[in-house]
C-alpha cells in the first residue's frame, strides 16, 4: 500500500451501560479506508456495524461512550477534537447516509431547507447561494424537477427519493468519505439496484472513499473493493472483496455465504451457522465465534484470536485459520436439472382455487371523506386467478405495497374479497357460514413476517400454541394441550422446557420458530408464509427455510409463501407468480419463470438482485421511474410506465393472460401475437436478449 | 410500613424479567420513589383515618369556633368548631373514594368502547369516535357540572359525573392504542385460527394495552381529586357532615383574612395528594414506555 | 389531500360535531330538574301562575319541538331572552364572553411566554437542575387546585399585600388600568396552571424528538447543539403543543366557572353557573354552546394551523 | 369594581355591596329579597314603615276609612313625578293599573295574595284612591307597603312588556343600567320631591357573595358599603377604624328550621314518618343549641328565643317551652315516649348555594346527630330545594329570611296555606293544627290591639309547642359602611335600605 489512509480506526472500543450491565458494541476494531475506495462492512445484525460508524464521527449519545482507541482522519485524530472542531468535519469531510430515510430527515423542514442548512453550515454561501447548490445537487442525484421537489417536505417523497436526498446531503459539501449505514436496506430490490449504482456512480465521479454498512453480501460483493466482516464486536476477517470471497479464512464468513441461497442453487438444505451471537455483555472467553464453529479446537476456549495475515491484504482472527480451507461450497453444476428435486409431476389436484378474486381498499377516513369524494380506492387485489395444488409450494414475488399480503390474507380469509371466489378443497369459502368457516380456518394457516409482532408478548407459549389447540377441540384437557405443544416445539426444534416463558425471551429466529408451530398446531392443510425470513438474518433466514422445507415433507403441506427476494422464492418454490400493482404478471414452475421468455417485469426483478459473486458484470436492466401510487395505478399495462419496451399498445389495452407454455402465463403484449403481429420489433429479439441475460446469470454461480 | 411494602413489591416484581426491568427504571427515578411513597401514605391514612382522627370531623361547638394551630388541634379550627386535622384526614378518605371509583368508571367505560372503536373501525368507530369528539367540546368540570345538577349534588353523583366526564379521554387513548395493537400480527395471527372477536379484544390485546391504559388510569386518579374539589368547591359534592378538601377551602373562604388555615391545610393535602400521584404516574409512564423497552435479547441467531 | 380539502373535511367535521353538542345541549338541559316557572316565582308561587309562566316559556311543547324551535332561533341568531330577568341572550353574551376571552387570551399569551422558553431550557439541559426545575414547576403547577391557588394568591396578594383588587371586572374601554389591575389574580392563577402544562408537554415533546433520528442526522451533519433545538427540535415539538395549547384555550373559556366564582369574575362561566342555579334554560343552552362552539372553533384553527405546519397530519 | 363610572372621585358616588346577584327587577314578580332592596328606591310604594316600625305614607298622603270600615280612600301626593323617559305625574289611575296587574292571574306575580282582601280599587280623580275591602282590613297599611304594592310607570310597562330588565317609578334613583352578575347603576332622581334626596349623585350595586372578597372590598375602599354582612364576619369590620357596622334588631328576621308534622300522603309523604309525632318534634326542638346558633351562624349577633317575634318585638311573647341549649337527655326521653328507636333517622333538605341555609343545616345535623337522631342531609341548588320543599319530601328542612312584621298578614309562609292547590303540610292528628288554623284564618280586623296580641300570642305558643316551626335564633340586621358614608341610619327590616339618605363627607 503506497497511499496513506484516509481513515485510520485502531483499537476501538464503544462500550453502553445498560441495566444489564456494560455491552462491549465495539471492542477493540482496527480497520483503515483508503481513499476512493468502498470498505464494506458486514455482519449480522446486533454485530458492532453501526456502532463503529457512528464512533468514527463521535456521534455516541449517552449513555453510550467510546472508551478507548484512536481514530485519525486525514491524520487528525478525531477523539482529540474539540466539539466545535468536530462539527466542522461532519457533513463537511465525512458524511453520512442513514437507513431509514424518513426518520433521519426532519419531517417539518422541506428537503431543501435541510440540504441548505447543511451547505451554509460549512461554507459562507449565501442562502440564494445554497440553494442553487441544493437544486443542482438533488438534479445530480436523479431526482426530476428538482427544484419543485426542494420544496417538499420528506413525507410527500417516495423511499428511493428519500434515500437520493440523503445521499444529495451527503455529498453536498464534498466530503472525503461517506459512511453508508445500511443505505438500501428498506428498500425493494429494483430501488436498491437504482440507489447502488447512483452511489458507485458518484463515489467514482468524485473519487469519495465510503465505509459501506450491510448485511447484504451481493451488495458487499457489487460495491466494495475491500470487506471487514464483523462478529460480535470484533472484525473478524477483512481483505479485498475477491479474497473474502474467494479465499475465504474464516469460519464465520463461510457460514454466511453459505447460507445465502441462490439462483440455480438446488433445492435442497442450506448450509448453516449454528447457535446464536453471544450477548455483548458477557462475551465468553477466547474466540467469540468458537461456540457455533464446526472447527473448534480447546486452544479457542483460551486464545482470543488477533486479526492475523491470511494473505496479501487479507486477516483473519481465527487461530485455525493457516490449517483450514475454506473455500464456500457454491454449487458448481452448470447443467443443474431442477426438475429431478421438483415435484412438478406430483399431485396435480387443486387444494385451493381463488378465482376473479377483488380486494380493494378505500383510503378515505370516514363518511366525511366519503361525502366530500375524497380517498380513492386502492386496487391492493384486482382480479386475480391463481390455483394451488396439494403439497406444492407457490411463491410470489412483487415490489412492496404491489398486494402479496392482501391476496394472503384473503385467501385465507382473513379478509372477505370484495369480488370473486376461493374455493378451498372444493368448498367455497367466500359462501360459507361464520361457523363452517370457523372450522375450515384449521385448514388453513398463517405464517408471519414480523416475528416481533406475531407473538403476543403477554403470553406464555404454551398459551401462544395452546390456544388454537383449544378452539378447535383438538385437546379435551390441559395435560394434554401441554403435552401436544411439547410435540410441537421439538418438532420446530425448541427446547420443550420453554413452555412457560415469554416471547422476549426469545431471538427472533426462535420467535419465528413458535409462530410455525402455533401454525402446525391445528394440523392444516395450507399454510400461507408472509415473508417469514424478510426480517431475519441470512443465516436464521436459512434455518427457517430448512425448517419450512422438512415440515413440508414430513406433512404434505401447501404454502403459499410470499417474499420480495427472488433468490428465496425461487429456493423454496414450484411455482412461482409475480406480482404488480395488484396483478399477477406472469405464473409458471421456477424453470418456466427462469428460462426466457419471461416478463419484463421479472426480468427486471431478477436482475436487479445483487448477487454475492465479486466481479460479476452488472447486467442490470433499470426499470423507469418509481412504483406508481397503487390508488392511481396506470391505465392499460400498468406496468408500461416502468416498461422498457413499452409499446403504444401498452398505454391503450391492458394485456391478456397468454398461455405461453403448459401451465406458464404472462400477461404483456410482447407474449400477445395478435398485437406483436404488426410490430416492427420481433418477438425474437427480446427472446434473444433474455437468453443471454440467463446465462449470465448462471455462469455467475460457477 | 414502608420498607414491607418496599420489600414485597421488589420480590413480586423480582419474579419477572420484564417488571423487573421495567421497576428497576422506575426505582432510579428519584420523583417516581416519591410519588410512589406518598401515594403508599395517603392509601394508609385513608383507610386508618377514623381511627387516628383525634376529633369527630363533623362535631361543631360554637365555643371552639376559628381557633389557630395549636396542640389540641394542630390545624386550628373551623366556623363550626370543628377540627380541620381530622376533617383533612377523613377528606382523604373521601378523595381516595371518589377517585378510585371514577377511575374504575371512566376506565371500565373508555377501554370497552375505546377498545371496540379500535377493534371493529369503521361505523362503530365513526359513532365511538364523533360522540367522543363531541363530549371533548365540554370541559371536564363542566360535564360534571352539568351531570351533578341533573342528579343533584352528592358524592356518588359526582363519581358518576366525572367517571362520565373522564371516560372520553380513556375512549380516546384506548382507541388508539387498540388500532396500533390491532395492527399487530398476533391480532391477526388469532383470527386466523378462528379466536371469537370478544377474546380477540380482551385476552389478546387488552393485556397489551395495559401500560397505557394505567398511565392514563394514574393521571385521571389525579385529576378525579382536582375535579372533585373543584366541584365541592362549587358546593355540588358530597353532603355534609362529610367532608371533602374542596368545601373545606370554599367554606374557609368566607374566613380566609381571620382564620386562613381552615382553607390552607386541605388546600395542601389535595396539592401533595395530586403531586405525589403525578410523580407515580409521570415515572410509571416514564418506566412502561415500551419505547425505551428495548428487549436487548432478540437479536443474534437460534 | 391538500390543505385546503383538509380544511374543507376538518370543518364539515367541526361543523357536525357542534351540531352534536347542540343536541346534547339541549336534551341534558332538559334533564335538569327543577321548574323554571317555580324558580322565576320563588317558593310562594301557586299553581295556576306557574302554570302560566310555563306556557309563556314555550314549556308545555314536546321536546324535540322545543328543539327545533331553538335551532332555527340560534341559526337566525335570535337568541331569545333570559327566562329570569327576560334580558336579551345576545346583550348577555356579547357583554360576558368577551370577558372571559380577554381572561383565556390574556392566559394563554403569558402561559406560553413562560412555558415554551422553560420546557426548551430544561429539555436542552436533560437532568441538569434547570431541567428539574421545569420539571417540578410543571408538575407542581398541574396539581394544585386553581380555586386553592386563586385563594392563596387573594389572601397574599390582596389581604397581606393589598396590591391588587380581590375581584371584579373593569372594562378595557373605561378604564384600561383597571382592566389590566383587576385581571391580574385571575390570569396569574390561570397561567401558572397553564404553563405548567405547556412546559409538561412541551418538555416531553423535545425529550421525544431529542431522540429521534433526524438529530442524530443534524448531529452527522455538524449542526451545533443550539441549532438542533432550538430550530429542528423546537419547532417539530412546538407543532403538537399548539394543539394542546388550542385545547387549553378552550379549555379556559369552558373551565373558568371555576375561577370566575374564586374571583367573582363576571364572564360567561360565572352567567352559566348562575343560569344553571336558576334553571334558566335558554341561558344555560346558549352559554354552553358559545362554550362548546369556542372549544370546537379553536381546535378547528389549530388543527388547520397544525395541518399547515406540518402536513402529515392530513393524512 | 363598576363600569361606566368616570373614576373621578367627585365623592357623590356610592359603591354598595349586595350579597347576591338578582334575577330580575320587576318588584312585583322578583321572587328574590335582593330585588326589593334595589327597587324600593327606584319603585315607591303608598306606604312603607320607618326606622322605628311606625307606616309612614309615601306615594299616599293619608287615608280615611269609611264608617262601616268596608272601603278606603287613599289621599295621593301630588306632583310626583315618573322618571325619564316616561316622565310626567303619577295619578290615582296609575295606582289602579298596578293593582290590576298584581293581582291578575296572568301575570303570574307571586304577590297575588296581596289582594286575597280587596275586592275592587278605583281611581276617584287624579289623587283620590278608593279601596273596597271583602272583610274589613285591620292592617291596610302594612298591606299597601306590602312587597309587590309598588307602582311602576304604566307607560313604561306597556312599552317593554315587565319591568324584569328596567324598572320605572318615582323613588329617589333612577334605574340606569343593569349588566347581570356585574352592577346595578343607579343615578339620582334630579326632580325627586324631597329636597337633598337621594344624597348621592349615583349609585352602584355589586353583587359580591364572597364575603371574604366583600370584606377585602370595603376595607380597600373599592365599595363604601356592604348590605350583606356576614354576621359571622363582622367582628373583623368592627375592629377597622375606618369602617362601622350598624346594628339593629330585626322584626322579620330568624333563622329557623321547618319539621314535616304533615301525613298527607297525597304529597308522597311516607305513612309513619318521625316528624308526625309530635314527640318526636319536640325532641328535634329540645336537640337545638340556641346559643350555638347564635355564635356560629350570626357570630353572635342574634337574639335567642323560640317564638316567632323576638321577645322585644311588639308581637313577642317570653314563650320558651324547650331548654335554650340543647338538652339531649331530654331529647332521647322524649324519643323513648314515642313509637320510634333512636337513632331516629330524619331527611334534612338544605340549599347549597344558600350560605344561611347550609349554616343551619349542618349545625342542626350535628345537634341532632348528638341527641338520638341520625339526619341525612341532602344539599342542593336552591332550585331543587324549592321543588323538594314543595313536593314536602323532606322531614326537615332550614329556612331562613324575612317575612312580614304584622302577623295578620297572611303570607305567614306557605305552609300554612290552605287553598284547594296547596294542602297544608301541618295537619298532624296529635298537633294544635286546628286551633292554629282557626286562628290563622280568623278576621282579625274588629279586635282591638291588645286582643290581637293575645291571639297571636296564643297563635305562637301553640306553633312553639307544636314544634313544627322551629326558631334557632332571630339574627339581628346589620350593615357595614366606610366612615366618610354620613347621615345613613340601619333600617330593622334589610329590604328598606335607606341608602337614599346616605351621602359623603366631602
Ligand atoms: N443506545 C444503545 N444503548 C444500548 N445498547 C446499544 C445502543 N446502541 C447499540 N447498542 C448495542 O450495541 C450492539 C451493536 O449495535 P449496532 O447497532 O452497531 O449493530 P448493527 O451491527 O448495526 O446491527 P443491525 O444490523 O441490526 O443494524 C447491539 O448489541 C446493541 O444492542
Ligand atoms: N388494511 C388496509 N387498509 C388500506 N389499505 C391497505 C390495507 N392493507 C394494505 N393496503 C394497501 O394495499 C396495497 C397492498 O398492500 P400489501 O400489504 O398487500 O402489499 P405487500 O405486497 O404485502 O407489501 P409489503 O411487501 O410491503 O408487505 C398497499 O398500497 C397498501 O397500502
Ligand atoms: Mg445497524
Ligand atoms: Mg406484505
Amino acid at each position: 500500500m503506497s497511499r496513506e489512509p484516509l481513515l485510520e480506526v485502531r483499537n476501538l472500543h464503544t462500550e453502553f451501560q445498560t441495566e444489564e450491565g456494560t455491552v462491549k458494541a465495539v471492542d477493540g476494531v482496527s480497520y483503515e479506508i483508503y481513499p476512493g475506495e468502498v470498505y464494506g462492512v458486514v455482519g449480522e445484525s446486533g454485530a458492532g456495524k453501526s456502532v463503529t460508524g457512528l464512533s468514527v464521527l463521535d456521534l455516541i449519545q449517552s449513555p453510550g461512550q467510546i472508551t478507548d482507541g484512536e481514530i485519525r482522519f486525514d491524520g487528525v485524530d478525531l477523539l482529540s477534537l474539540s466539539e466545535s472542531e468536530l462539527r466542522s468535519i461532519r457533513g463537511n469531510d465525512i458524511a453520512v447516509i442513514f437507513q431509514d430515510a424518513l426518520s433521519a430527515l426532519n419531517p417539518s423542514f422541506t428537503i431543501g431547507t435541510q440540504i441548505d442548512d447543511v451547505i451554509r453550515n460549512h461554507t459562507d454561501a449565501t442562502d440564494a447561494e445554497a440553494r442553487e447548490r441544493t437544486v443542482n445537487l438533488l438534479d445530480r442525484v436523479g431526482i426530476p424537477n428538482a427544484s419543485e421537489r426542494a420544496n417538499q417536505f420528506p413525507h410527500q417523497l417516495s423511499g428511493g427519493m428519500r434515500q437520493r436526498v440523503m445521499i444529495a446531503m451527503a455529498i453536498s459539501c464534498e466530503p472525503d468519505l461517506i459512511i453508508a449505514d445500511e443505505p438500501t436496506t428498506a428498500l425493494d430490490v429494483t430501488i436498491q439496484a437504482e440507489i447502488l449504482s447512483l452511489l458507485q456512480e458518484l463515489q467514482r465521479e468524485n473519487d469519495i472513499a465510503v465505509q459501506l454498512i450491510t448485511h447484504n453480501m451481493g451488495v458487499v460483493a457489487q460495491m466494495c473493493d475491500r470487506v471487514g466482516v464483523m462478529y460480535a464486536g470484533t472484525l473478524v476477517e477483512t481483505g479485498p472483496v475477491s479474497s473474502i470471497f474467494r479465499e475465504t479464512s474464516h469460519p464465520y464468513t463461510k457460514g454466511l455465504l453459505e447460507a445465502i441461497p441462490k439462483i440455480n442453487d438446488p433445492r435442497e438444505r442450506l448450509p448453516t451457522i449454528p447457535g446464536q451471537m453471544p450477548d455483548l455483555v458477557e462475551t465468553p472467553s477466547g474466540c467469540s465465534f468458537r461456540t457455533r464453529c464446526p472447527y473448534e479446537k480447546p486452544a479457542c476456549r483460551t486464545d482470543e484470536p488477533p486479526l492475523e495475515k491470511a494473505g496479501d491484504d487479507h486477516h483473519s482472527a481465527c487461530i485455525r485459520t493457516d490449517e483450514l480451507t475454506l473455500t464456500p461450497e457454491f454449487s458448481s453444476d452448470d447443467e443443474l436439472d431442477r426438475s429431478d428435486d421438483r415435484r412438478d409431476e406430483r399431485e396435480q389436484e387443486p387444494l385451493l382455487v381463488a378465482e376473479g378474486v377483488h380486494k380493494y381498499f378505500s383510503t378515505s377516513s370516514g363518511w366525511i371523506d366519503e361525502l366530500l369524494g375524497h380517498g380513492d380506492q386502492i386496487r391492493a387485489v384486482d382480479d386475480i386467478d391463481i390455483s394451488i395444488n396439494r403439497g406444492e409450494t407457490l411463491g410470489l414475488v412483487g415490489e412492496s405495497g404491489c398486494g402479496k399480503s392482501t391476496l394472503g390474507k384473503t385467501l385465507a380469509h382473513l379478509y372477505q374479497p370484495d369480488d370473486g371466489r376461493v374455493v378451498y378443497a372444493g368448498s367455497d369459502l367466500t359462501a360459507m357460514s361464520k361457523r363452517q368457516l370457523k372450522r375450515e380456518r384449521s385448514n388453513i394457516q398463517v405464517i408471519f413476517q414480523d416475528p416481533f409482532s406475531s407473538l403476543n408478548p403477554r403470553k406464555t407459549i404454551k398459551q401462544i400454541i395452546g390456544r388454537p389447540l383449544e378452539i378447535h377441540g383438538l385437546v379435551d384437557s390441559e395435560t394434554e394441550k401441554e403435552e401436544r405443544v411439547r410435540e410441537l416445539l421439538s418438532e420446530v426444534g425448541l427446547n420443550e422446557s420453554h413452555l412457560d416463558r415469554y416471547p422476549h425471551e426469545f431471538s427472533g429466529g426462535q420467535k419465528q420458530r413458535i409462530g410455525i408451530a402455533r401454525a402446525l398446531a391445528v394440523d392444516p392443510d395450507f399454510i400461507i408464509a408472509d415473508e417469514p425470513v424478510s426480517a431475519l438474518d441470512v443465516s436464521i433466514q436459512a434455518k427457517i427455510l430448512n425448517l419450512l422445507m422438512d415440515i413440508q415433507q414430513e406433512y404434505d403441506i401447501s404454502y403459499l409463501f410470499i417474499a420480495h427476494d427472488l433468490n428465496v422464492v425461487q429456493h423454496i418454490s414450484d411455482r412461482i407468480a409475480v406480482m404488480y400493482l395488484g396483478e399477477i404478471v406472469e405464473i409458471g414452475t421456477v424453470d418456466q419463470l427462469f428460462d426466457p421468455p419471461y416478463h419484463p417485469y421479472t426480468e427486471i426483478l431478477l436482475s436487479s438482485i445483487p448477487r454475492p459473486i465479486p466481479g460479476a458484470e452488472s447486467s442490470r436492466i433499470e426499470p423507469e421511474g418509481d412504483f406508481p401510487d397503487p390508488s392511481d395505478p396506470p391505465a392499460g399495462c400498468r406496468f408500461h410506465s416502468r416498461c422498457p419496451h413499452a409499446m403504444p399498445d401498452c398505454e391503450r389495452s391492458p394485456p391478456a393472460s397468454q398461455s405461453v407454455s403448459d401451465g406458464h402465463l404472462v400477461s404483456c403484449h410482447l407474449f400477445d401475437e395478435t398485437v406483436m403481429s404488426d410490430k416492427e420489433t420481433d418477438i425474437d429479439d427480446v427472446l434473444n436478449r433474455q437468453e443471454e441475460l440467463n446465462e449470465v446469470l448462471v455462469e455467475d454461480q460457477s | 410500613m414502608i420498607s414491607f411494602v418496599h420489600t414485597y413489591f421488589h420480590n413480586f416484581l423480582e419474579e419477572h424479567t420484564r417488571y423487573r426491568r421495567i421497576y428497576a427504571r422506575f426505582r432510579r427515578n428519584t420523583l417516581a420513589m416519591f410519588g410512589l411513597y406518598f401515594t403508599i401514605i395517603y392509601v394508609i391514612v385513608a383507610i386508618v383515618a377514623p381511627l387516628i382522627m383525634p376529633y369527630d370531623p363533623g362535631s361543631t361547638d360554637g365555643a371552639r369556633r376559628l381557633l389557630a394551630p395549636s396542640l389540641e388541634h394542630p390545624f386550628g379550627t373551623d366556623r363550626y368548631g370543628r377540627d380541620v386535622f381530622s376533617r383533612v384526614l377523613y377528606g382523604t378518605r373521601i378523595s381516595l373514594r371518589v377517585a378510585a371509583l371514577v377511575v374504575t368508571i371512566a376506565t371500565v367505560t373508555g377501554v370497552v368502547t375505546g377498545l371496540v372503536a379500535g377493534y371493529y373501525r369503521s361505523w362503530v368507530d365513526e359513532a365511538i369516535s364523533r360522540t367522543v369528539d363531541v363530549f371533548f367540546a365540554f370541559p371536564n368540570i363542566l360535564l360534571g357540572l352539568i351531570v351533578v345538577a341533573i342528579l343533584g349534588p352528592g358524592l356518588n353523583q359526582i363519581i358518576l359525573a366525572l367517571g362520565i366526564a373522564f371516560a372520553p379521554i380513556m375512549t380516546r387513548i384506548t382507541r388508539g392504542s387498540a388500532i396500533s395493537v390491532r395492527e399487530e400480527e398476533y391480532v391477526l395471527a388469532a383470527k386466523s385460527y378462528g379466536e371469537h372477536s370478544f377474546n380477540i379484544m380482551f385476552r389478546e390485546m387488552l393485556p397489551n394495552m395495559v401500560s397505557a391504559v394505567m398511565v392514563q388510569a394514574t393521571i385521571i386518579f389525579a385529576f378525579s381529586i382536582l375535579a372533585e374539589a373543584g366541584l365541592s368547591y362549587l358546593g355540588l359534592s358530597a353532603q355534609p357532615p362529610t367532608p371533602t378538601w374542596g368545601v373545606m377551602i370554599s367554606e374557609g373562604q368566607r374566613n380566609l383574612q381571620t382564620a386562613p388555615w381552615i382553607s390552607l391545610f386541605p388546600g395542601i393535602a389535595i396539592m401533595s395528594t395530586v403531586l405525589g400521584l403525578t410523580f407515580l404516574g409521570v415515572g410509571l409512564r416514564d418506566a412502561l414506555d415500551p419505547k425505551t423497552d428495548v428487549d436487548a435479547d432478540t437479536t443474534g441467531g437460534i | 389531500m391538500s390543505w385546503s380539502q383538509y380544511a374543507i373535511k376538518r370543518t364539515l367535521s367541526s361543523l357536525f360535531v357542534l351540531f352534536g353538542a347542540s343536541v346534547v345541549i339541549f336534551s341534558i338541559v332538559r334533564l335538569i330538574p327543577g321548574d323554571p316557572a317555580q324558580v322565576l316565582l320563588g317558593d310562594t308561587a301557586r299553581e295556576a301562575q306557574l302554570e302560566v309562566v310555563r306556557r309563556e316559556l314555550g314549556l308545555h311543547r314536546p321536546v324535540w319541538e322545543q328543539y327545533f324551535i331553538w335551532l332555527s332561533d340560534v341559526l337566525t341568531l335570535d337568541l331569545g331572552r333570559s327566562y329570569m330577568n327576560n334580558q336579551l341572550i345576545t346583550e348577555l353574551i356579547a357583554i360576558r364572553y368577551p370577558r372571559s376571552l380577554q381572561l383565556a387570551i390574556f392566559t394563554m399569551i403569558f402561559a406560553s411566554m413562560i412555558g415554551i422558553p422553560l420546557a426548551i431550557w430544561g429539555a436542552s439541559n436533560r437532568n441538569s437542575s434547570r431541567d428539574y426545575l421545569a420539571l417540578f414547576f410543571s408538575q407542581f403547577g398541574v396539581s394544585i387546585p386553581s380555586f386553592f391557588l386563586g385563594v392563596v394568591l387573594i389572601l397574599l396578594f390582596a389581604n397581606y399585600i393589598p396590591l391588587f383588587p380581590p375581584s371584579g371586572y373593569m372594562s378595557f374601554f373605561d378604564h384600561p388600568l383597571g382592566n389590566v389591575v383587576h385581571l391580574f389574580l385571575p390570569v396569574v392563577t390561570l397561567t401558572v396552571i397553564n404553563a405548567a402544562i405547556i412546559t409538561r408537554y412541551l418538555r416531553s415533546e423535545m425529550l421525544e424528538n431529542l431522540n429521534s433520528e433526524y438529530v442524530q442526522t443534524a448531529r452527522a451533519y455538524g449542526h451545533s447543539e443550539r441549532r438542533i433545538i432550538l430550530k429542528y427540535v423546537a419547532k417539530n415539538a412546538m407543532i403538537p403543543t399548539i394543539t394542546v395549547i388550542g385545547i387549553q384555550f378552550g379549555g379556559i373559556i369552558g373551565g373558568v366557572v371555576i375561577i370566575e366564582e374564586v374571583f367573582s369574575y363576571p364572564g360567561i362561566g360565572l352567567l352559566l353557573l348562575d343560569s344553571i342555579l336558576r334553571r334558566d334554560y335558554p341561558v344555560i343552552q346558549i352559554s354552553l354552546l358559545a362554550i362548546a362552539a369556542t372549544f370546537i372553533f379553536v381546535n378547528l384553527i389549530v388543527d388547520l394551523i397544525y395541518g399547515y405546519l406540518d402536513p402529515r397530519i392530513r393524512h | 369594581q363598576d363600569v361606566g363610572d368616570d373614576g373621578d372621585d367627585d365623592s357623590s358616588t356610592l359603591h354598595v355591596q349586595l350579597g347576591g346577584s338578582l334575577d330580575s327587577l320587576d318588584p312585583q314578580l322578583a321572587g328574590l329579597r335582593n330585588t326589593q332592596v334595589v327597587v324600593n328606591r327606584v319603585v315607591e310604594k303608598l306606604f312603607e314603615p320607618d326606622i322605628e316600625m311606625e307606616m309612614e305614607p309615601v306615594l299616599a298622603e293619608g287615608y280615611e276609612l269609611t264608617d262601616d270600615g268596608g272601603s278606603v280612600i287613599i289621599q295621593l301626593r301630588d306632583g310626583v313625578m315618573f322618571h325619564p323617559p316616561y316622565e310626567r305625574e303619577m295619578v290615582a289611575e296609575d295606582v289602579v293599573y298596578n293593582f290590576d296587574r298584581v293581582s291578575d292571574p296572568d301575570t303570574g306575580s307571586p304577590r297575588q295574595d296581596n289582594f286575597d282582601n280587596l275586592e275592587d280599587w278605583y281611581a276617584e280623580g287624579d289623587y283620590e284612591l278608593r279601596i273596597d275591602f271583602e272583610e274589613p282590613e285591620a292592617a291596610l297599611e302594612a298591606t299597601l307597603a306590602n312587597t309587590g304594592m309598588h307602582v311602576l310607570s304604566p307607560d313604561a310597562l306597556e312599552e317593554e312588556g315587565d319591568a324584569s330588565s328596567h324598572p320605572v317609578g318615582t323613588g329617589p334613583f333612577v334605574f340606569e343600567e343593569w349588566v347581570t352578575r356585574d352592577h346595578i347603576h343607579l343615578v339620582a332622581h334630579d326632580d325627586y320631591r324631597v329636597d337633598g334626596v337621594p344624597g348621592v349623585e349615583e349609585v352602584y350595586f355589586r353583587p359580591i357573595e364572597e364575603p371574604a372578597t366583600a370584606i377585602t372590598e370595603i376595607q380597600e375602599g373599592e365599595i363604601e358599603m356592604l348590605h350583606d354582612v356576614p354576621l359571622d364576619n363582622a367582628g373583623q369590620l368592627e375592629d377597622d377604624d375606618d369602617i362601622q357596622v350598624q346594628f339593629v334588631e330585626a322584626p322579620d328576621l330568624r333563622f329557623r328550621m321547618m319539621v314535616n308534622a304533615s301525613d298527607n300522603e297525597i304529597d308522597g309523604r311516607a305513612p309513619g314518618a318521625p316528624t308526625q309525632s309530635q314527640n318526636i318534634r319536640q325532641a328535634i326542638a329540645e336537640a337545638i343549641n340556641q346559643p350555638d346558633f347564635v355564635e356560629i351562624a350570626a357570630g353572635g349577633h342574634a337574639d335567642v328565643g323560640q317564638t316567632v317575634y323576638p321577645e322585644d318585638n311588639v308581637w313577642g311573647v317570653d314563650y320558651q317551652p324547650f331548654s335554650v341549649e340543647a338538652d339531649p337527655d331530654r331529647a332521647q326521653e322524649l324519643i323513648e315516649e314515642s313509637d320510634f328507636d333512636a337513632p331516629v333517622e330524619l331527611t334534612m333538605i338544605s340549599a347549597s348555594d344558600e350560605d344561611d341555609l347550609r349554616t343551619l343545616g349542618q349545625l342542626a345535623q350535628d345537634q341532632l346527630n348528638d341527641a338520638g337522631f341520625e339526619v341525612n342531609l341532602e344539599e342542593m341548588e336552591v332550585a331543587s330545594w324549592v321543588e323538594r320543599l314543595n313536593a314536602f319530601e323532606w322531614d326537615i328542612t332550614p329556612n331562613h329570611g324575612s317575612h312580614s312584621p304584622d302577623p295578620a298578614l297572611k303570607r305567614f309562609e306557605r305552609m300554612f296555606w290552605t287553598d284547594e292547590e296547596n294542602v297544608p303540610y301541618y295537619e298532624s292528628p296529635d298537633s294544635n293544627a286546628d286551633r292554629v288554623f282557626e286562628i290563622f284564618e280568623e278576621d282579625s280586623s274588629e279586635l282591638s290591639q291588645d286582643e290581637r296580641y293575645e291571639l297571636y300570642a296564643e297563635f305562637q305558643r301553640l306553633l312553639c309547642d307544636d314544634a313544627v316551626y322551629l326558631i334557632c335564633c332571630h339574627p339581628q340586621n346589620a350593615h357595614a359602611l366606610r366612615t366618610y358614608v354620613e347621615d345613613f341610619e340601619i333600617h330593622p327590616m334589610d329590604m328598606y335600605f335607606p341608602i337614599h339618605n346616605a351621602r359623603l363627607e366631602q
